[in-house]
């Protein structure tokens, strides 16, 4: 994971409310090495004794040097946040904020093109990488295990139900990614994919699509076309009322190709093992790794 | 958030996009008015958020204000359900009345975002009056799409090569071009996540018209929106969906079965509506609490799953990330003792604080049966309800 | 396109930038009417195109009504000259009467298009009511810059930032917060080169107000702000730039020697004029006719440059690429023709259809001679007139 | 010259009227191969009976390929066109018209980055290669002479006025390019002067600048470190009034740097050659190819 697994993994967190403190106080447990906050009005305070608050990014880099930055601001002034930390040329940034205007986000990815940052979400969970001690957002530390499965998820949720099957099971992950529910959003399953496909300590890939949008077709083309190793799948949605929003706007069926069949379809003509019910995520990819 | 007919147009006609005169009135005796000031045909529209108005009786042709005074007595006052608005019934609180336009066709467009490519589109097409879904399946060499660059705008260039290809004429283009501008401006302004022009109709006379008009705002931008805040319509919402919506929670009334799901996340939403049948029931209604609920938001939200009438059980399936469990258990806690009802409980907590929380829900006076997971949460529900 | 102080407080005021309550009149009975009103201090402002108003005695301060009539008296009617006008005199037709506000301290703020960055730049200081450059040169630490990414505004964390650092105190810096984010709306809305705000008043009661307001349009984007157009008050102009300025050329009086310059293209007149510098004389105007002048255009360029009763001699020197030189030609013919008069002309004539162009004014009755190039046209000019 | 000159050096011209038309006609005269043109009212006929026109760049790109663009469209329209040929990936496009408004060139030019599109003016005369009978723009093709020494000029009749005084000497040109007079433009002194320090054909460089900016200091420092041919400059507008427009913005004193002396001097310490008037050029580069 050599795109979001970066030399020094230092972490910058930006928004230190009640979430992103408390979440800021997980990562810390887990091992991650959270080098400085931004904050508007905690600045030249210390966040747990030792790391200093900014009042901004760029003060924070030339200070701290962070390589990943991760973003708890309140949707208001989320899109901002992101295009500071873009400015800064953090390299990584997991975005957590839900609720961020959709012409905010269209506008921070029309002006994300051409740069090197690589955004994470909005409305995700962020990543975690168990065998470095690196956890960027808020996928729960406890239910992790170092291995060689890389997990990536449009739903928060559904990623730890599917980290809980595999650490059950004595399966480890390489590396859990939640890209985000948002229908625009700074990273896709294709771009996961690849990096579980060049990933070293990835044997095998877990991926957890939902109804709406086109990017588990695109996924599955990819995999169809460039990716070697096992691929185990769900997509969930199946039950839910056509057209009506489920949360989040991307889980809406738009067209013939949002719809939970025509995924499989696909993913299945790409070689794909489908698990029917995310809760046989776990056992597939058991049954999987003892096949091969 | 969905705008009527009469606020789209309201802002519509601000921004120069010509519109046929027309008023809002919500009672009989204002309709008779305006039919007679506009001394002609007019068309009587019910202001509902549905979609489909016209089959469903919802838009009528009045010849004279007699005629207007009976149409809008019925319609007033009554409610209104099509073919798009599933098992609602739309209360009709006001009519739009609209002077009747001679039309010599009838055009499509619309601006919404493309999800796919990241970016606004608008969305032309010559078959308009017509479902647009059906044109797309059908015929979908007659929707021509424009994608939007959003920070430059719709470049001139792009809009004069689409009208170039319809030979619509010069002066039908020339209005086109500029409607095209002018509803951008809306759609950039306002955080419109759509903009629907059906018909946009071209009258005898080759002016352009917007017949109808559906605007949509992204609910995420309202905080910077006040006054547009204050334009949307209660009564045009099932009203425990607007409970929850107060209270900041996603919830969906679904008439299928017995199982009042709480979850946190659309994902796992979907997936914990899967088990309900696999169960061998079916979800009665789903709520969303989000990333981050308070206990304020949890005990919310319990009231309003309690508060069906279907609901025999309640799955709660929730995984804390941002959310802490320890916080939803008290919230339901307290949602528990403030209703102080008797349906029993599945739980499946899991991630951030999920022993706390247990302990305080094993200590309550809840009736609970604890699930690890969801196929184990399935069987629960099978014993609790007795399906065999 | 420059703006007056009032025409430029009124647009601000339009998007809620602060501004100190205050009205323009025309004559003293409005202005004493106006201060009655204030009931107070009062400052009176010619309104005049030139910056330097205050020391060259075109801002005072008046106590009461009785004051303000004798002020506005000696103001409206009279000229004023500054020492940023040059030789130029500007009529006052207009005063702005403005309250006296209680100030404790005078910000500078100023948006503008930086040419090197190829963006619009925010420019604040703390130095604010002296003149900008010196301090610029004094102390540029004083000077903080944010340059604004044109296709996405001006983050928020970047205004927020700059305020960080200045310690003004949270109610002071949110104010000007949205000033910024108010004035970059303007900027942006009217193409405007310039807004100058020097100075950002803080008052006694941490109020935050533009005292003075300068804003420049960028002259090319007039064709969208035909609202804008109206705002031009043309008796603030020399009236023959503003003759040439209605035919679209571009002319410049210059108090220095006898030669009357037409050319075409900025580069070529800045040569042109050093060459009659050389020629032992300086250029009394200069004309640029600019890439494709019609022959109507050069005609008037033709009578404006020989209305110019400095002029002795006129040096032409144009270089056809655009421009086509034999409709230079029979515009200078045409000019000729209906002024007749007899002022002689050295005339460089190269490139797009020169050598008819040659021909034509060989023919005509003009006093002319040729020459090859600029240096050869120095020598005609030293003999014409007569320098050895 | 590889940037400018292409392989096919195929032309679209957008903007066929009065001046266009005129220009197109003085282009085929000298030998470039127009092969379409755009007009949105002219579609469908023809230009000079052979060269088809079009109503939109794209349909033109499809049909006839061209690899360079030529823009005589009005100013109200022109920031448009520009971006109507970036879309179509047009390589490089030449940009006539004068009095585009200021904050259309500035997004212009924010668009283009990122982008494989070279741009060069708005406001200017364009480029001349005189060998490859290649005439992009208004540069009267009677005064220029096949050779080898460079020139760029930010004004267009001084770039005239320096190709007419060295073919008057015998001295030909390898290419002329007019940058443009205004303040925001796409190419600028320092690009073209690199590509005439890696063209073959190119011995000798010639640079007229004005006053205002501090692009010709930029050109200075450029020239000071990655320059090895010789160069000769002009800089116009020691006479011109301090403050006062001169025709174009970018011609207004604005500070220090942006004198004619503090250029003069930058140029020199580069070791620069310098013609105190644009009417020594030729006699300068003639003295400095002679010592060479």
């Amino acid at each position: 994971m050599s795109l979001l697994d970066k030399d020094s993994n230092k972490v910058l967190i930006q928004g230190l409310g009640r979430d992103g403190s408390f979440q800021a106080e997980r990562c810390i447990e887990f091992g991650t090495k959270i080098v400085s906050g931004v904050h508007p009005t905690k600045a030249g305070k210390k966040f747990k004794q030792n790391i200093p608050i900014f009042g901004s990014v760029n003060e924070a880099v030339n200070e701290t040097s962070p390589d990943i930055g991760l973003i708890f601001v309140p949707a208001p002034f989320a899109a901002d946040a992101i295009i500071e930390q873009i400015d800064a040329n953090i390299s990584v940034i997991v975005c957590v904020t839900e609720g961020i205007p959709i012409a905010d986000m269209v506008k921070v990815n029309e002006y994300l093109k051409g740069k090197k940052t690589r955004l994470i979400g909005p409305n995700c969970p962020g990543y975690l990488i168990p065998e470095k001690k690196l956890k960027v957002g808020i996928i729960p530390g406890s239910i992790v295990k170092p291995g060689n499965v890389g997990v990536v998820s449009r739903s928060g949720t559904l990623t730890y139900e599917a980290i809980v099957q595999l650490t059950k099971l004595g399966i480890g992950q390489s590396a859990c990614v939640g890209i985000g529910g948002d229908p625009i959003n700074g990273t896709s399953f294709v771009d996961v994919i690849d990096m579980f496909e060049e990933d070293e300590n990835t044997e095998a890939i877990v991926m957890i699509g939902e109804i709406g949008g086109i990017k588990e077709q695109e996924a599955a083309e990819r995999i169809k076309n460039s990716v070697s190793k096992p691929v185990v799948a769900s997509i969930v949605g199946q039950t839910a009322p056509e057209g009506r929003r489920m949360g989040h706007a991307g889980a809406v069926i738009t067209g013939k190709s949002a719809l939970a069949s025509e995924k499989i379809n696909s993913l299945k003509d790409a070689g794909v093992v489908i698990a029917d019910s995310p809760t046989e995520i776990g056992q597939k990819v058991k049954e999987l790794l003892k096949i091969k | 958030m969905q705008l009527h007919e009469y606020q789209a147009k309201n802002i519509l006609n601000k921004h120069n996009v010509p519109i046929p005169f027309g008023k809002v009135a919500s009672s009989y005796l204002e309709c008779e008015e305006i039919v007679k000031s506009v001394n002609g045909r007019s068309v009587i529209k019910a202001q509902v958020h549905a979609g489909g108005r016209g089959k469903a009786g919802g838009i009528k042709v009045v010849e004279g204000s007699e005629d207007a005074k009976k149409v809008a007595k019925e319609m007033l006052g009554s409610t209104l359900k099509t073919f798009q608005s599933g098992d609602t019934e739309f209360p009709i609180n006001k009519v739009y009345v609209e002077e009747a336009s001679d039309i010599s066709r009838e055009l499509y467009l619309a601006l919404t975002m493309d999800f796919d490519e990241k970016c606004p589109v608008i969305i032309f097409s010559t078959e308009g009056g017509m479902n647009i879904e059906e044109v797309a399946e059908k015929t979908p060499d007659k929707i021509i799409k424009i994608h939007v660059n959003p920070l430059i705008g719709p470049s001139p260039y792009k809009i004069r090569n689409l009208l170039s290809q319809l030979n619509l004429g010069k002066k039908v283009s020339q209005q086109i071009f500029s409607i095209i501008q002018n509803l951008y401006e809306i759609f950039n302004s306002l955080d419109c996540t759509l903009i629907e022009i059906n018909p946009l109709a071209v009258t005898e006379n080759d002016k352009v018209l917007a017949l109808d008009a559906k605007i949509t705002i992204d609910d995420d931008s309202i905080f910077r929106h006040s006054d547009i805040k204050d334009l949307f319509d209660k009564t045009q919402m099932n009203q425990a969906e607007l409970k929850a919506l107060s209270s900041d929670l996603a919830y969906i009334k679904l008439d299928r079965g017995k199982v009042g799901c709480m979850v946190n996340g659309a994902g796992l939403a979907m997936a914990t509506m899967d088990i309900t049948i696999k169960a061998g029931t079916a979800p009665a209604n789903f709520l969303d609490v989000g990333g981050s609920a308070s206990e304020e938001r949890i005990e919310e939200a319990y009231k309003i799953i309690t508060s069906d009438r279907d609901v025999e059980i309640i799955l709660v399936n929730l995984f804390g990330g941002i959310l802490r469990c320890d916080v939803a258990a008290k919230g339901i806690i307290n949602g528990f003792k403030n209703t102080n009802n008797s349906i029993p409980m599945v739980v499946v907590l899991r991630g951030t604080n999920s022993d706390d929380a247990r302990l305080l829900l094993e200590k309550s006076d809840l009736d609970i049966s604890f699930a690890e997971d969801l196929p184990s949460a399935a069987v629960e529900i099978r014993n609790k309800l007795g399906i065999s």
